[in-house]
């Protein structure tokens, strides 16, 4: 009895009106817009009565999952629970306009610069901007602020190449190029470490930069990160901290102290703001003091009992985003930081790590292979017994009520699963998950037939991707039908 | 308080399982020089404290004022049934659809509102959402220029000012040339571009709120082979000429007055359209139909191959997190008002500012700074500094004249009519204006 | 891998612990409160984090149709749209507490006294109560109002029936055993509605009241209800109008002036306020003037600018409820009126009547009798096709999406599915379900193990009713795990 | 606006369908003379007007003040997630699960609801809910009377004056006897009954917050042959002796203080829990665990032979429509504060009750006039009447000193502390009573 889930314009009906404005005033817009600047017809948006609209979205909620329904262990994503008190929280700021007077949205600029002081003390920072809107752009602010700071020191010209380790996450090579930079891959060691040879080996005068997540990819921690920070600097390479692993150090270290020079934070995976089904984010930056000159206007700095935004900056790199950032997502991570406190944040890691580590532990036993089988930090990396794909355990997953891990990355590992289960999640389903993951091995090594075809319950099953690539249907037409 | 679920029974058993005593040793692999640096951070708080506290916060914000501010974040009105969808905890708390069998839910609504933006626009794609609309300016001409592999960038003054100035901040990185035009009686003059421009720019309604006439601008940078990306508030496409229908290439905006609350500038949405043949340049993550393997219609995360994960340094953006909840948002607004409805929603504020306009210009030494036809915001030239008059008026419960930045004149200041504001409202404000002024 | 979803109970670990309070004073609760006075165990609730609380409910809420997911024809129950705007709206007022001086709650006084006077009008009465928490509630405020009427006439003892149609909602005769009074069942014709001469010949000194719904249960407008009104009062019998079929006829007809003397309404049946599982609802009980003096304490009156709780109602029956009724359902029915309009309100009684209508026709030719095949008002009645039970017919729709109608009643038709559309269901939704229905017959009639064994797509699948009366298993207690 | 989805052509089709051009058509069967009626009501609203009108009407109430406002409902804090998941449309939009297969979400709701209540009042079994506090006495007294088949009720003065006037209506419509008993002291004094008494009633905390000893009338009722029916506040059973424990046969109270907004009174639930043997004397709907086809858990209603549509004018009530909603949601707040929780709420407002109480009785005039050991509110003896002490205090943002009845004795005020309330709004409320007593 499953048929095809309608469309939103499938659902509509010519003439059919929902939610009403006001009545609005007689006009003749000819006269007032222009008739040569009038659309030829209106836009052909779905046409629906409230409970229609109510109807298809609240049923197409049905066919999604999230964290508030599942285990979603995928990994760098750190999709931990999201606290509703944070929506009402943020809810409180909704009236606000970016453009009126400073005075009268002190208590939002209040929330900025403590924000921003917070968050500067959690990193060992010297200072930080809310304005980026997330952690890719939190990278690419990062990187600017790198250029200018080589550009007033002369260097600009000469310091082109930007070394990335071969673990990083795509958007840090994606982001050196957006900066106007070359990008280096530098391997790892068999250790799952970035390789310090090879680095000392790729590092010179024509370096701007080495991006570098810590723990990494693999949820390992560089332990050799003090030596290779000082030889980085040693050449005057600046040292930039991806933060999106930040959950699994926090109140145990310090990107500052190991010697980073910027650094981005994702507020939606580290601070818990939910992440809305694929944004928006926030991913502020923070930057040591020879970066701080750089950072982007405004920042809101604090006189006597006022808060101001700081327009004068001028050796800013400029704007990177309107008006503040993503203010709504900055109150939740202000209400997380606030509820925990430093005891709290630091359990949390703690808790992050514990979690990730029994789970290794369990699912080596259970027949995963652990490539870099030590002590891990918030997340690991798996494989599928030999013979299984990850793709299928993935899958097969989905019948047993979770939420796959991250697959196919890092690309250093074949077949990786790499897995993040938070410390939101409670022993018990961490030790279901091994049960259900221990039962796809034995199964789906029994029966191939049986894990190449899974999902089965699921509202569609494996969906036909090659075709879609080849032959996008990006929207819907009424030709459809 | 923290949202860890651990009993220490749970702790101890599991630390048991790792052969250690106490959590400490989880970090036996840091260098202990770094380790455990003592935090200076407010002591914890309970929900209910923290609540209040943020209470208090909000309550040191005007925001029982009515609001004539704008500059592309108005006050609109959002319908009940958006945030309360909105917020279901299916949307809020998944991310990326990756596993398409458990996301239908995001994957169709992006499918949607891929296919709303390409009707408002009258283009042919969208994508799934950008930040906002000044970065989903500086990824429109990117894209651009990629595609004309040339790096000129002409852009007219009336594209609002801090989307030029993160148009900047992105052009600089690459190293792409921009040179500004600027406004001649509050509109873009016609102006001749040479082939080494590969993206030109204009916005319409522009800044101060004049509708533009973009054809001689379009047509001039199709001669050159440029491309066009025209900044719309998609609002205005309700009743005005797409960007499509004039010609343009790619079209951008933000996604705010889709219903989408101020919070003092966002999380809102950008959103980007193109033509077909620019499809392969757009950033960030696009859906597809598709058909599953018992022949059911679902969606799928298509052309990935353009994406940061699969081509690194080669992808399109290095966009990965963007605006979905807040895009759905859009879409959630878009479908519970129809075609009707928001072409009422516009049409009352086009009316509101044409009355607000002509009552504030009556007012003793204030001017319309906007030429007509204007749509839904407009500056006035005060006698004063536009910051001046917005305190006044703040401290009299309105807030308006939002300062206009000194390249556009002097004592400058904005004005936005919604469909929030009535008769009475407009009445208001004028006498509040004019004691001000006074 | 279907698995019994586990009890909140079973999800509990020892020791756990979701929202904290603020952490209390240090506190001698044995000296506070005497050792004697406390409890020897802590209640035994479920100990969850919060992520557990939320994805329990979650995904109990996903086991779960309403509205909002399904069309929901559940005949008498008047399923229709429930505006998200008026959440909001009652929530405006969620902090007023019931004792707070009446000066400081104008607003929300003014809003009882408002939706007073408008369900007077609609209604046609000259008083209203909006005390009474739910429709069964208003009932028995309104034949208390009776019976004080009788007793101030020095007829209390003689009055001591009510007369109560077979086609009567089953509270109605429950209703009048609670305010004492002997139930006589009237037999409805074969038209029907209620039998003239039987009732005629049922009237008497000794009856108090009819208890009458109109349109009735069948979904029929009694056509004699003028003259079976006058025949009632000519005896001193008094006329009780049960408004769950108000959505039928606001706007168009009031019971007031057909000769009603009483009459309750289901704010949560025709004025829109969400069922929320089975209540709250919000039984206002509108009374002519003669019954005006006995309204339970307190009604809200207006002097001048102010609005007052009045507490001076020498002859009211007393109180029915703590505080002021259900506030918060109040605010949505105001909203819903106020939206509306006196237009409005018509428009969507007559929508409501044409889709029962449209669909009574439908389903007719689409194979299922009707066994009073006549215009109908906002539901209807029909029966399955010779050879299929209701019930069947009802589960064979769950896996159709669609919730069933009222089943087995009311008890005057054999296998009754009583149908109520509702006017916020648009066309294409009738003719979809009268697709399934149709198909339905035909299936079923074709397999009846087909059948019998429906639904198959459900969380779980037809239940074991029997020995849940039987043993009833009403907690869930540790042994069972 | 309207809600309705048809289309002008909708209506025309379907007329057609049933051979009629006017929606007036529908109406032929209504005598003439009673036909449409011109209504007399306010023009029609949009969504974003009545809103505003709301808020409009809203802010004539004083709400922003701290409150110390009692007599059983409390200004408690109420978790975010509680509303949040209450509202999800499944919930809100269901009826009564009669079609158990697909509402097995209200129905394991409603199971677990009732397990909670029978722990907290350490009886046997609980109901899906009742309408509140007041009813469920109402409710809880009926059942006696109708298991002890007699007709003679005495009531304790120390039950909620409103519960008691509710209880009084009730008796009256059955003609059962109701005799008060009147506080000595501010406690129930001892009592005999004779065998015409079939339900005994006393509430602890009582009305003016003193912790009863209920056992003199628990140990004489039993020995009459009567049923005790025990009135209770929820959040005190967290810490004090349950009803099951002293021997009570039936418990009633108000679920409000679990997670219910005040709302001006309402809504909020009543609960019932009685001892096994009276079970089948429970009026409204029950909840039983059982098995599927496939031999998986689920839950039906169960015993429904007890109630109106099935048993119609010997149903044990007439209750149809309860308070799924509003028991849903105390059951959601005491699932996410758990034992621990709730007892920390619970001390938290004894405690600040003991300061509050004494920071008061310091005050010149005014005296305590509940006896120790009182729990979370309690009486003060004023010098002037409440009324206006209570009227006072709100014009210094204040809720406070609600006017107890005369029939407890003259001036009396009831206060009420919570886990809101902390030292400086105990300070602030002493030192505004001092000056409104100065
Ligand atoms: C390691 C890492 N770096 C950077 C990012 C980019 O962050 P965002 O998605 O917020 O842009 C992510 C997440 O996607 C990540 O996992
Ligand atoms: C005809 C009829 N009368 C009375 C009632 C009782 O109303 P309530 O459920 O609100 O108590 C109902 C609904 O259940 C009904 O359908």
């Amino acid at each position: 009895m499953k048929r095809d889930f309608p469309t939103v314009f499938e659902r509509s009906r010519s003439g059919r009106r929902g939610t009403r404005p006001p009545a609005p005033p007689k006009a003749d817009l000819e006269s007032l817009l222009g008739t040569a600047n009038l659309r030829a017809a209106p836009p052909r948006l779905p046409e629906l009565d409230e409970l229609s609209v109510v109807r298809h979205y609240t049923n197409l909620s049905r066919r999604q999952v999230g964290v508030d329904t599942n285990f979603y262990p995928l990994g760098s994503c750190t999709m931990k629970y999201n606290p509703r008190a944070y929506e009402a929280a943020a809810a409180l700021f909704g009236e606000l306009h970016p453009y009126q007077d400073p005075n009268t949205a002190q208590g939002a600029l209040q929330i900025i610069y403590e924000l921003q002081q917070y968050l500067a003390e959690i990193t060992g920072m010297d200072a930080v901007t809310l304005q980026p809107a997330a952690g890719a752009h939190g990278e690419l602010t990062g990187m600017l602020l790198i250029r200018a700071y080589h550009e007033s020191r002369g260097e600009g010209e000469q310091r082109r190449v930007v070394l990335v380790p071969d673990s990083a996450h795509g958007s840090n090579p994606a982001t050196a190029s957006m900066a106007g930079y070359q990008v280096q891959e530098v391997p790892s060691g068999p250790d799952g470490e970035v390789d310090l040879e090879a680095l000392r080996a790729a590092l010179g005068p024509h370096v701007a930069a080495i991006m570098l997540t810590n723990p990494n990819t693999l949820g390992l921690f560089e332990r050799k990160i003090l030596e290779l920070i000082d030889a980085a600097h040693e050449q005057g390479v600046q040292l930039y901290y991806d933060g999106a692993n930040l959950n699994a150090i926090m109140g145990w270290a310090r990107p500052g102290d190991m010697g980073f020079d910027a650094v981005h934070l994702n507020l939606h995976k580290t601070f818990s703001t939910p992440h809305g089904g694929g944004g928006p984010g926030s991913g502020p930056v923070g930057a040591k003091a020879h970066l701080a000159p750089f950072l982007p206007v405004p920042t809101v700095k604090r006189e006597g009992e006022r808060y101001l935004l700081d327009y004068d900056r001028p050796q800013s790199i400029g704007r990177m985003r309107s008006f503040y950032g993503n203010f709504a997502v900055m109150v939740r991570a202000y209400a997380y930081i606030r509820m925990l406190g430093a005891e709290g944040l630091k359990k949390t890691s703690a808790l992050a790590v514990l979690n990730a580590n029994y789970l290794r532990k369990r699912l080596s036993w259970a027949g995963y292979p652990i490539p870099y089988d030590r002590l891990c930090k918030h997340e690991f990396v798996a494989q599928p017994p030999e013979g299984l794909k990850a793709l299928d355990v993935a899958k097969a997953l989905l019948d047993y009520g979770y939420h796959p891990p991250t697959i196919y990355f890092p690309l250093i590992v074949k077949e990786a699963l790499m897995i993040e289960p938070t410390e939101t999640e409670s022993k018990e389903t961490l030790d279901e998950y091994v049960r259900a993951m221990a039962e796809i091995a034995k199964r789906g090594l029994e029966d191939p037939e049986w894990i190449a075809h899974t999902p089965y319950e699921t509202p569609v099953r494996r969906l036909d991707e090659v075709t879609a690539n080849r032959h996008p249907v990006l929207r819907w037409r009424p030709e459809e039908t | 308080m923290d949202f860890t679920p651990h009993t220490a029974d749970d702790v101890r058993t599991m630390l048991a399982e790792l052969g250690m005593q106490d959590l400490r040793e989880l970090y036996a692999d840091l260098p202990p020089e770094i380790l455990e640096p003592q935090l200076n951070l407010p002591e914890p708080l309970s929900e209910q404290e923290v609540l209040a506290h943020l209470q208090e916060l909000a309550a040191r914000n005007q925001t029982a004022a009515k609001s004539f501010l704008g500059g592309g974040v108005r006050p609109h009105f959002v319908p009940s049934l958006v945030p309360a969808l909105a917020q279901r905890g299916e949307f809020l708390t998944a991310y990326t659809p990756y596993q398409p069998e458990v996301s239908q839910g995001v994957l169709q609504a992006i499918f949607e509102y891929q296919t709303m933006i390409a009707e408002l626009t009258g283009l042919d794609v969208s994508n799934a959402s950008l930040y906002d609309g000044a970065e989903a300016l500086a990824e429109g001409v990117l894209l651009a220029l990629r595609q004309t592999r040339r790096m000129g960038v002409v852009v007219s003054q009336g594209v609002h000012p801090e989307y030029r100035q993160v148009l900047t901040t992105y052009l600089h990185a690459v190293g792409a040339e921009m040179r500004t035009v600027a406004l001649e009686g509050g509109l873009t003059p016609a102006a001749q571009f040479d082939d080494s421009v590969g993206a030109v720019v204009l916005q319409s309604p522009n800044f101060i709120g004049a509708i533009e006439n973009p054809e001689p601008w379009i047509a001039a940078a199709h001669q050159a082979g440029a491309l066009v990306v025209y900044v719309a508030d998609p609002l205005s496409l309700a009743l005005l000429k797409t960007p499509g229908e004039w010609g343009a290439d790619v079209a951008v905006g933000d996604g705010q007055p889709l219903g989408n609350a101020m919070s003092f500038g966002g999380p809102h949405f950008g959103y980007i359209a193109v033509r077909e043949k620019l499809l392969r340049q757009l950033p960030g993550r696009l859906v597809s139909e598709t058909r599953d393997v018992d022949g059911r219609r679902g969606y799928v995360l298509a052309l990935a191959a353009r994406e940061q994960h699969i081509r690194r340094a080669k992808a399109k953006s290095n966009i990965t997190t963007n605006a979905q909840l807040t895009a759905l948002i859009g879409a959630m607004y878009l479908a519970s008002l129809g075609p009707a409805g928001l072409a009422e929603v516009a049409t009352t504020a086009v009316v509101r500012a044409h009355e607000l306009a002509a009552a504030l210009a009556e007012i003793d030494g204030v001017e319309l700074a906007t030429p007509q036809p204007l749509f839904n915001e407009f500056a006035l030239r005060l006698p004063r500094p536009a910051e001046e008059v917005r305190a006044a008026l703040a401290a009299r419960g309105w807030h308006a004249a939002a300062p206009v930045p000194a390249e556009y004149g002097e004592n400058l200041a904005l004005f936005a009519a919604t469909e929030r504001h009535d008769g009475a409202d407009i009445d208001g404000l004028r006498q509040a204006l004019a004691e001000v002024l006074s």
